[in-house]
This record gives structure tokens, C-alpha cells and sequence, in this order.
């Protein structure tokens, strides 16, 4: 009657680093995110010039938002990308292995921040080339891209938890986040503009900042109570 | 379940009517005259608005903590009435802005954020409908009520943060409202009397949550046969197949 | 283990009423019964993959869904009717991933395929694998995990001849460990020879209509 | 060994029509083009303006092309929807029917037809409402509406026989398609433009014509090859 | 049905090599052999869902790919080891379809559904259906379409005892219809007593080899 002892657990953070790498090499092998819905998002700049007629002031006026209207669009399609989807099989072998449902989120929204920043760094040539925007205060941008890469992260996350296992998961899924994203589109459409008026950038960061963290405790506090539903 | 039983509709009604008396009775707007007078129904939609995703937030929390099913009858109902009168807030703000502004519709950040607030609640609503089961449809619609909420914070300091059309905190704000005082008293009784409301319609939307909840249960009792049952034997001799080869 | 009056309801649809179960130590119960009348669903809720809407359930004196309940999750070993594998990954990197996630190390994952015969295919993705092969991989990690209780959706199903009895050596194992195991499989007389005892659900009547008002009850083993 | 005479094998029009229907119950159950992906295009009209500022003039010249390239692109979405992916188990069931391969793109191509006319419907008044668009000459519009939907029901319906079987399918096919929509957003842009300025809004109108007929042409000469790459 | 000298790669990766495997009208042949040998590829392709990469197909006379071929389709009843169902659509629905597509009333669909013993769920999602009405639900769609040519893998699989002998029952009526079953089962004292002749599919080397240059071999019926 006497169970040998299990094996120690590892640490949440190996195992987080260990689930954050089985996505990316998932994501690697299907090649969803990067080698074509970042094309998608590249083919979605090129037809916007082509269906509101292409001037070319109007163009570098809309470039940064067009930007960052598109990333948050197909950023959403990335965090709900098919290799992300657990089967219910796949889901209970989880669900059994003794990891804390908010390492297996944790794990997740890692994985989906470093494809966001891919995305985002496919995309940002192409805006150049093709709107030519206005450069000016282009270093304020630099903490943009992590911080709304992990504010979409979070929020893609969350809402492929809530949608997990639902016939309407891919459809479900956007309509949860994509309101949320509001104060990322703002932020990130408002630092540059602050940065060449000469007012704070500083504070559109710490909105972004204070909005990632928000969720980011939020999803850390309620992590226990999505796993049960499955 | 008898919340102040049949004197809540009563109070409603009479607060109601002292709220139209004092709206009719305050002075118009020098600006805007007798137009300004939809700010007693358009600004307590508004505020109510929040005040039910203030409950659904609250009674989610409460469902998180406690997991009782009344709880997560409360949110729901509260996010229905909480669409339906962000719906009616911006439905009443268009009709005030086409006189006002020229428009129905306008870029203001503060319109744009109300809808964005109304679809945030949609989709609260539809992740609900979606979710069959009811012990994961409240917990997963608990926790998106959660998080759902930092969108009131936004609608509400979007005019604070995007200098624009719509008319800046007057009263909710740090300091003494810079409002006319009768013109105060009559929006405030206004707010009581839509609260008041908010509370008679959602004591009935919870009431029938709960009717509904018995008529299944119901059901189900009469129901009991595990689902397994109707699954029979294969009857080939029917069809003339023999099962010896 | 032990199931007292449990009822589950799969979206308000009843599927279990009423089983009352009970598991010791060191022993291996085969579940049979016809289509439908809820062994999957009983072993699911027997992994604390479901929660009972009625009754009480206990593992090892540990009530469902509590603290202590969660953290024997893992050593719970549940092997479904669908293999559960990332099909992307190859069979090697899908153990891998679990012995790490488990804290064991890789080559505890290398041995138990080999251990199911599947060491020169472990690098082949399981998208490529046939039925059978797949199948024994979700059996690997029955292996590696060391489970005090072991669940096996239709055991044999898919498995030739030669590795089919890694069924029975699987529950061997987890017996000698003091654990316990819950067996489905719709080949009977396979199932008797392994088990301990048989438990069917059925109902009432005649066996056309055996899914009635699932009432578990204990069959003494025939044979042995 | 006399076989008994096989049943009679019914119409193209009958089998096709039983694949539309097919496929709009299993849309209807998932709920997912018009409950979601529809709400999810009114969003993103709605964010656009935020990410490139809200001008009123802007935005009523922007409208109309707006409107397009989210029918577009979310309408691609729609013809990739999940309910309408064949497994291989229900594929092969298909392909051992007796159904020419032809028939089942066609009804594939009716069943995304449908939905994409009541996208378009549902999105119409939103932009409407949002942007306000100039509607000088709407007329015309009249027949752009289900000719766009019938050509992008047909290239979805490509995309998607093309990607069948791929992991990366609902990545994939849009990037197949969204480049050979570009003449169907030209000609639904130009026609109101056209018929405003009086130059001729029918010759736009011909050439979405012409290429819904081309690609319906290519798909029923290619379906038989389509078919045994499964 | 004639195969002869027949290989099949899938994805580049060779999986039969110079298959030769005649059926007779009337006659029953049971499919067997280690996990991985092939035999779920065979099965697809004597359906004429994969093309020989080397090698000469006949069904009926007709070559693979043929218009002729083509147009015997119909008459082939393929029933793979994961059920070919919507999801979302009732079990009744599904069968109704294929029996429209095929030219058939509707109650030969509701027929079929009642001779698998499913008449009193017919009306249920398949999604929402066991394991075992899953695959009963995929036997009737062998009921419904007549077959000329009966296709099984994993034959006895999922399916309880009441219904098990359905398989048994199938093979007879495509035999008494002057068709072929080629049936796969790792079932094998099962599998032996109900066909006419059983065929081996086994490679020289050990199981995680057994891909290799699969030959087939007829294996006389062992009892009777
Ligand atoms: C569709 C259009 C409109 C929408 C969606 C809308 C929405 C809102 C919301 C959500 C609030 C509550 C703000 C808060 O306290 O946090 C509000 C308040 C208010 N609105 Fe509007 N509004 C619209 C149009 C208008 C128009 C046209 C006017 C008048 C010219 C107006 C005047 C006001 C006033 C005076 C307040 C109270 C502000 C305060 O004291 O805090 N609104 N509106
Ligand atoms: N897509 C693929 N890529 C690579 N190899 C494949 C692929 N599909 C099948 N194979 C290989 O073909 C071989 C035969 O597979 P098949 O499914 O026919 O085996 P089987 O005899 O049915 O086995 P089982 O008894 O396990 O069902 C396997 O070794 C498998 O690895
Ligand atoms: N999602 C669901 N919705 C409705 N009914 C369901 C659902 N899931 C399962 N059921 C019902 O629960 C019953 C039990 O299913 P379960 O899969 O446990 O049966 P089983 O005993 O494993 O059968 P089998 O021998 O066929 O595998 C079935 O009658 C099924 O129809
Ligand atoms: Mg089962
Ligand atoms: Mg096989």
C-alpha cells in the first residue's frame, strides 16, 4: 500500500517556458501566424490604398492607424490561431499533469507575445513602403510594440480560454477581445501624435502599461476558476 | 426574492412622476433651451448603464467567491438591463446630437467608446447564450464580467483623455459640479427615478431566470431516463440480415 | 476511490443517475455495458475531468474538486477512446513534453516508448502514425507517469496482437504500486480474464434496453 | 452474382442544392458568419476611424471603400468558416456518393453566397450610420451587391477546395484569395463613383461580371483535378 | 476486385510495396497484421481514395481512375476507424442527406437508422452521441448505400455485444448481393470465424519496422 513518492514538480516557470515552446514549435510547424496570416495583414495594407483611392497625403495621414487598426485585427486571428486549439484529449492530458491553470495561460500569452512582436515587425517595413508616414518621435514607439503585443497577448488568451471547445470558437473569439483592444489602438495611436505635439507620451505608455498589467492580474486571479470549465 | 415587494414599482412610479414635474419645472438651458431638457433622460440612462455593469461586476465576483446560482442570475440579468440602457443612452444622445452637433453620429471618443462598451456586452451576452452547460456558462461568463468592466472606466474618461465634443464630467468629477443648482436637483431625482427602474426590471428578468430555471428543472425531473436509454438492440431480422455466416 | 449516489449531467442532458462505486486499492475493475449507457462519461468523472451535478465522489479520501483532490491529479493516468497527441509534434516530442511538464527527466520518456515498441518510429509526428501506433503512445504515458489510478477507455482497441496485452501489464503495474485501475472494453471475454471484477451499467430490462436508469452493480468475476 | 440495379442517381440541381442546404443548417447551428463574424466587421468599422483619426469629411470620403474592404476580407473569413471544413472521414463519404466534384463546389459556392448577401446586408447600415457616405447614384448598387458576394463565394470556394486537408486552411486560403479580389473591390468602388460623374457604371458592373463568370468557368473545368488531390 | 503488384506512398514515405490481393465476388476476406502495416491504406485504397504509385488496380474490371471506375463509386461502402459524421447534424439528418445525395426516399435513411437500433435517438447531434452510436450510426450508411463492395477497419470496434455481430450480418448481405467485404480487425479469433479467408499483411522485420516492403499473404482460414 505504500505509493512510491511522485516525482518533485518542476518549477511554474519551467513548466510555463516548457508550454510557451510547445506552441512556437507547433506554431513552426503549421506556420499559420507568420507564413501567412502576416502575409494577410500585408495584403490588407496593400487593398486599403486600392478601395479609398490612393492620394497620397490622405495616405501618410492614415498610415500609423491603418498599422495599428491591422495588427489588432489579424493580431486577434494570431492569438486564436488553429495550433493553439487543445482537443478536449489533448485538453485532459493538461488538465491531469499537475500544472496550475494560470502557468498554462502564462505559457500561452508568452507564446503569443513573441509572434505578435514577429507580426508586428513583418508589418511595420511594409506600412513604410507603402503609406510613407511621418517618422518624427519614431523612438517613442520602441516600447509601444511589447507593450501592445503583450496587451493583445493577454486578452487573445483569455479569450480563447473562454471560447475553448466551442463550435464558434474562431468567430466568439474576436468579438470578446477586439472592444477591449480599444485602449491599445488608442495608445498606441496617440504616443507619436503626443510625442510630435510635445505633450506626455510617457502617460499613453503608462495607460498601455497599466492596461496590460490590469489584465495580466485579472487573468491571474480567475485562471482557477476557467480551467474547471471544460 | 420580495425586495421591497409590490412598493418598489409603486416608489418607482411616483418618483417617476415628481422627476418629470421637476424636469419640466427646472430652468432651460441658456445655449441650448428646451433641448437641454433630454439631458434628464439621456445622462441617467447613462449613469444606470454603468450602474448595472457595476452590478454584473459585483455579482460575478460574488459568484467567483461563493459559486451560488443566484448570483450569476443577478449578472445576467443586470448585463441585459446594462445593454439595454447603453443602447437607449446612445439612442437618445444621437437624437440630441442631431440638433446639437448636425449629426447622428460623430468620431466623439466618448460615442465611439459607449458602442464599444455596448459590443463588449454583446458579446457577454453571446458567450453566455453560447455555453450551454450552466455551471460553465456562469463561470465563464463571471469571469468575462470581470474583465469586461474596465470598459466603464474608459467610457467614462474618454472625454478627460481626448479633448472633443461631448460635454466633459460636470458632475461625477473631483470638486462641486459646475451645474446650475435646480437643474442638478432635477437630473439627481431623474437618476433616482431610472435607478428605480433599473430595479424593477431586474428584479423581474431575475424572477423569470428563476421560473425558467424550475420549468427546466422541471422538465429534466420528468425526465430522468439517463440519455442512454433510447439506444436499442440492431434489429436486422427486419431488414432479412442474417448474422450467422 | 469511492462514488456515492453521483449523477452527471453532460448540458442539462442526464447521463449517470445514482452510481454508487467503490474502488479499493490493488484492485482492477472492468466497466462494461451497450453503447450509450455512460462508461465514458463515468470514467471522466472518475478522472475529475467532470463534475457530479448530485452525490459525492471521493478520491483516495480526498473530496472532488479540493485542494488535495487536485493535487493527486497527477497521478491519474486517463487514456481516452482519442488518442490525445499534438499531431504536429512527433511521438518522441509529445512524451518529452509530458515528462517535462511532470518534472522527469527525457529519457524516462525515451524508455517507455520503447517499452510500447515504438522506439523506431519516435521521431515520426503523430499526424503520420497509424491508429494503432497512436494508441500505444497514449499508453506510453500511462507508463511514464507512474498513475495510483489508471483509466482505459476501450483498453484494447487498436492495438495488434502483440501489444495488447500491455493492457493487462499496465494494470499489473499500477496494482503492485497500490493503485487501482477501471478498465471499459466491449471485448468481454478479454476484459473478464484481467479484471478482478466486472461492473455493469445497465438498466432494468432486457438487453436490448440495458442503458436504463444506470444502476452500477457488481458481477462476480466469471471464471478465475 | 446479378448486383440489383443501383438507385437512380438524382439530378446535379437536386444534389447541389442538398450541399447548400447542408452546409447553411450546419452554419445556422454554428452560428458562426452571421452571429459573429458580422458583429466582428461592424467592430472593426468602428475602430478604424480611431486608429486614423475622425474627421467627418475624411471619413465620409473613406466609407464606401471601407465598407468593401472589410466585406472583402471579412467575407473571405465567412467562406472559410469552420462549419464548412469536410474531415477526411466526411470527405471521403463525399468523394464515394457519386457526386460529381463539380456539383459539390457549386453547392459549396451557393451555400457561401447566401451568407456573404446577408454580411454585406448586415453591415450596409452600419456603415451607413457611421461614415455617411455620399449615396448619390445607389441604384446602381443594387446589382453590385450579390454579384461581389457571388464572386467571393467563388474564390472562397477555390481557396478552400485548393487548402482542403491543410493544417494551415483557414490561414492559407485568404492569402490565396484576397489578391484575386482585387478587381471585384475595383469595380464595387468605381460603379458608384462612376454612375456620380456619369461615366459608365455598366461597364464595371460587366467586368465583376466577367471575372464571377471566369472563376465559375475555371472552377467546374479544374474540379475533376481538384478532387483526386485529396 | 484485382490488385496486382500495387505500391502506395503517402507524403513521399513508401507504406505498401507490390500488394498483390485479388477479391472474388461473393467472397469475405478479413485484413490483418501488426500495427502500422498498412492495412488502413490498403482499405483506402481498394476504395479508390488513394492512387497506386506503381502497379495495376481493377475494381469490377474497371481501372482505377477510370470513368468506369468513377461511375461504381457508389456502389463502395468505406466505413474508416474515426466516424464520417456532422457534428452538428442529428443523427436522423445525416443519414437523410446522404440518402438524398445518393437518390433514395428518406425512410430508407430512417430504415437504416432503425436496423442499427438507433431509431429512438435519431433526432440526437451526432456530437452529442457515445463512441459506439457513433460508428452504429456509420454502419447504417453501409445499410443505406447497397454496397457492391464492403469496406471495414476496425470493424468490431466501439460497437457492444448486442451489436457487434451487425459486421457478421453486413458481410452476408453484400455476399448474397453478389459484392466483396474486405474487413480489418485486430479481433482475430472474431475476425477469423466470419470471413472466408484471412490475409496477412506483415513486414520481415520487427513491429516498428513492419512499413517495410509489405507483403501480402494468404493465410488459409484457420477452424472451420
Ligand atoms: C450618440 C451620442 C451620445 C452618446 C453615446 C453619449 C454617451 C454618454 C455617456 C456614456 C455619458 C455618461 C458619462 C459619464 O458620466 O461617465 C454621457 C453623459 C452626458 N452627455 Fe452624452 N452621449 C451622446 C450625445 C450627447 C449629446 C449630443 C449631448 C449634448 C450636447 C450630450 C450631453 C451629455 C451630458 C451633459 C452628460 C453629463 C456629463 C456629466 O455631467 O458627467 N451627450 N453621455
Ligand atoms: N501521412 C503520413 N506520413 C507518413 N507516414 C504515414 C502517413 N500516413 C501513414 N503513414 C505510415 O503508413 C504506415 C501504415 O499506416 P496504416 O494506418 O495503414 O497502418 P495500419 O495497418 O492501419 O495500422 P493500425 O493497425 O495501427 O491501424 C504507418 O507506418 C504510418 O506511419
Ligand atoms: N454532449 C452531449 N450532449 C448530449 N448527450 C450526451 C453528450 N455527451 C454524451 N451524451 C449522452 O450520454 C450518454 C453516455 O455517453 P458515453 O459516451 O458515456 O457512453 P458509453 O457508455 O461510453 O458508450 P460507448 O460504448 O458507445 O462508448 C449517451 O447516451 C450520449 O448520448
Ligand atoms: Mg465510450
Ligand atoms: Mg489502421
Amino acid at each position: 500500500m505504500t505509493a512510491p513518492a511522485p516525482a518533485p514538480a518542476p518549477s511554474a516557470l519551467r513548466q510555463g517556458v516548457e508550454l510557451a515552446r510547445k506552441d512556437l514549435v507547433l506554431e513552426l510547424r503549421a506556420g499559420e501566424a507568420l507564413r501567412v496570416t502576416a502575409p494577410f495583414g500585408a495584403v490588407a495594407l496593400l487593398l486599403i490604398p486600392l478601395g479609398v483611392g490612393s492620394d497620397v497625403p490622405l495616405l501618410r495621414q492614415l498610415g500609423p492607424g491603418m498599422y495599428w487598426v491591422i495588427v489588432l485585427l489579424f493580431g486577434v486571428l494570431v492569438t486564436l490561431r488553429q495550433s493553439a486549439v487543445e482537443g478536449p484529449a489533448q485538453l485532459a492530458v493538461l488538465r491531469l499533469c499537475g500544472v496550475h491553470p494560470g502557468v498554462r495561460l502564462a505559457g500561452r500569452a508568452v507564446a503569443n507575445a513573441v509572434l505578435l512582436l514577429a507580426f508586428e515587425a513583418v508589418l511595420a517595413p511594409v506600412v513604410i513602403i507603402l503609406y510613407d508616414p511621418e517618422l518624427t518621435g519614431w523612438p517613442w514607439l520602441l516600447p509601444v510594440f511589447p507593450l501592445v503585443a503583450a496587451g493583445l497577448a493577454l486578452l487573445g488568451t483569455l479569450a480563447n480560454a473562454l471560447a475553448q471547445g466551442m463550435a464558434q470558437r474562431t468567430a466568439l473569439g474576436p468579438l470578446l477581445v477586439v472592444p477591449l483592444t480599444l485602449p491599445l489602438l488608442l495608445g498606441a495611436t496617440q504616443v507619436p501624435q503626443a510625442a510630435r505635439y510635445g505633450s506626455q507620451p510617457a502617460l499613453w505608455l503608462l495607460m498601455i502599461f497599466t492596461l496590460d498589467f490590469a489584465v495580466a492580474v485579472a487573468i491571474g486571479l480567475v485562471a482557477r476558476h476557467l480551467e474547471e470549465s471544460a | 426574492m420580495t425586495l421591497f415587494g409590490r412598493r418598489l414599482p409603486i416608489a418607482t412610479a411616483l418618483v417617476t412622476a415628481i422627476a418629470i414635474a421637476a424636469a419640466t419645472l427646472a430652468p432651460p438651458d441658456q445655449l441650448q433651451g428646451e433641448l437641454q431638457r433630454l439631458m434628464y433622460v439621456h445622462v441617467p440612462t447613462a449613469w444606470v448603464a454603468y450602474l448595472s455593469f457595476a452590478v454584473t461586476l459585483a455579482a460575478s465576483v460574488a459568484w467567483l467567491w461563493r459559486r451560488t446560482p443566484r448570483f450569476d442570475r443577478i449578472a445576467a440579468s443586470s448585463a441585459e438591463a446594462g445593454v439595454f440602457f447603453t443602447g437607449l443612452a446612445i439612442a437618445l444622445g444621437s437624437v440630441w446630437g442631431k440638433p446639437t452637433w448636425g449629426v447622428w453620429w460623430t468620431w466623439d471618443p466618448r460615442v465611439v467608446t459607449t458602442a464599444v462598451m455596448f459590443f463588449v456586452y454583446v458579446g457577454y451576452l453571446a458567450l453566455r447564450q453560447a455555453t450551454p452547460d450552466p455551471l460553465a456558462r456562469a463561470r465563464r461568463s463571471a469571469v468575462f464580467g470581470v474583465v469586461a468592466f474596465v470598459q466603464v472606466p474608459i467610457v467614462h474618461m474618454s472625454v478627460v483623455w481626448w479633448r472633443a465634443l461631448h460635454q466633459p464630467p460636470t458632475v461625477l468629477k473631483p470638486g462641486a459640479p459646475t451645474i446650475d443648482g435646480r437643474m442638478l436637483t432635477a437630473l439627481l431625482i431623474s437618476v433616482l427615478a431610472f435607478s428605480l427602474f433599473y430595479l424593477v426590471v431586474l428584479r423581474a428578468r431575475v424572477r423569470l431566470a428563476v421560473r425558467t430555471e424550475e420549468v427546466e428543472a422541471a422538465l429534466a425531473e420528468r425526465d430522468q431516463e439517463p440519455a442512454g436509454n433510447a439506444v436499442l438492440a440492431p434489429q436486422w431480422e427486419k431488414k432479412g440480415l442474417r448474422a450467422d455466416v | 476511490m469511492r462514488l456515492a449516489g453521483v449523477s452527471v449531467d453532460i448540458e442539462r442532458v442526464p447521463v449517470l443517475r445514482g452510481v454508487d462505486l467503490t474502488v479499493h486499492r490493488g484492485e482492477s475493475v472492468g466497466l462494461v455495458g451497450p453503447n450509450g449507457s455512460g462508461k465514458t462519461t463515468l470514467l471522466r468523472l472518475l478522472a475529475t475531468l467532470l463534475t457530479p451535478a448530485r452525490g459525492q465522489a471521493r478520491l483516495f479520501g480526498a473530496e472532488f474538486g479540493s485542494r488535495e483532490c487536485d493535487a493527486l491529479r497527477p497521478r491519474i493516468a486517463f487514456v481516452g477512446h482519442t488518442p490525445a497527441l499534438y499531431a504536429q509534434l512527433t511521438l518522441r516530442e509529445n512524451l518529452r513534453f509530458l515528462a517535462r511538464l511532470t518534472g522527469r527527466p527525457d529519457a524516462a520518456a525515451d524508455e517507455a516508448l520503447a517499452l510500447v515498441g515504438l522506439a523506431g518510429v519516435a521521431d515520426r509526428r503523430a499526424a503520420g502514425c497509424s491508429q494503432g501506433m497512436q494508441r500505444r503512445t497514449d499508453l506510453a504515458r500511462a507508463v511514464l507517469t507512474e498513475p495510483l489510478l489508471l483509466l482505459l477507455d476501450e483498453a484494447h482497441t487498436g492495438l495488434d496482437s502483440s501489444s495488447a496485452p500491455l493492457v493487462e501489464a499496465l494494470m499489473a503495474q499500477v496494482a503492485a504500486r497500490g493503485g487501482a485501475s477501471v478498465v471499459v472494453s466491449h471485448d468481454r471475454p478479454r476484459l473478464t480474464a484481467a479484471v478482478d471484477r466486472l461492473v455493469e451499467i445497465t438498466g432494468g430490462r432486457a438487453v436490448e434496453n440495458t442503458v436504463e436508469d444506470a444502476v452500477v452493480s457488481v458481477v462476480e468475476r466469471e471464471g478465475v
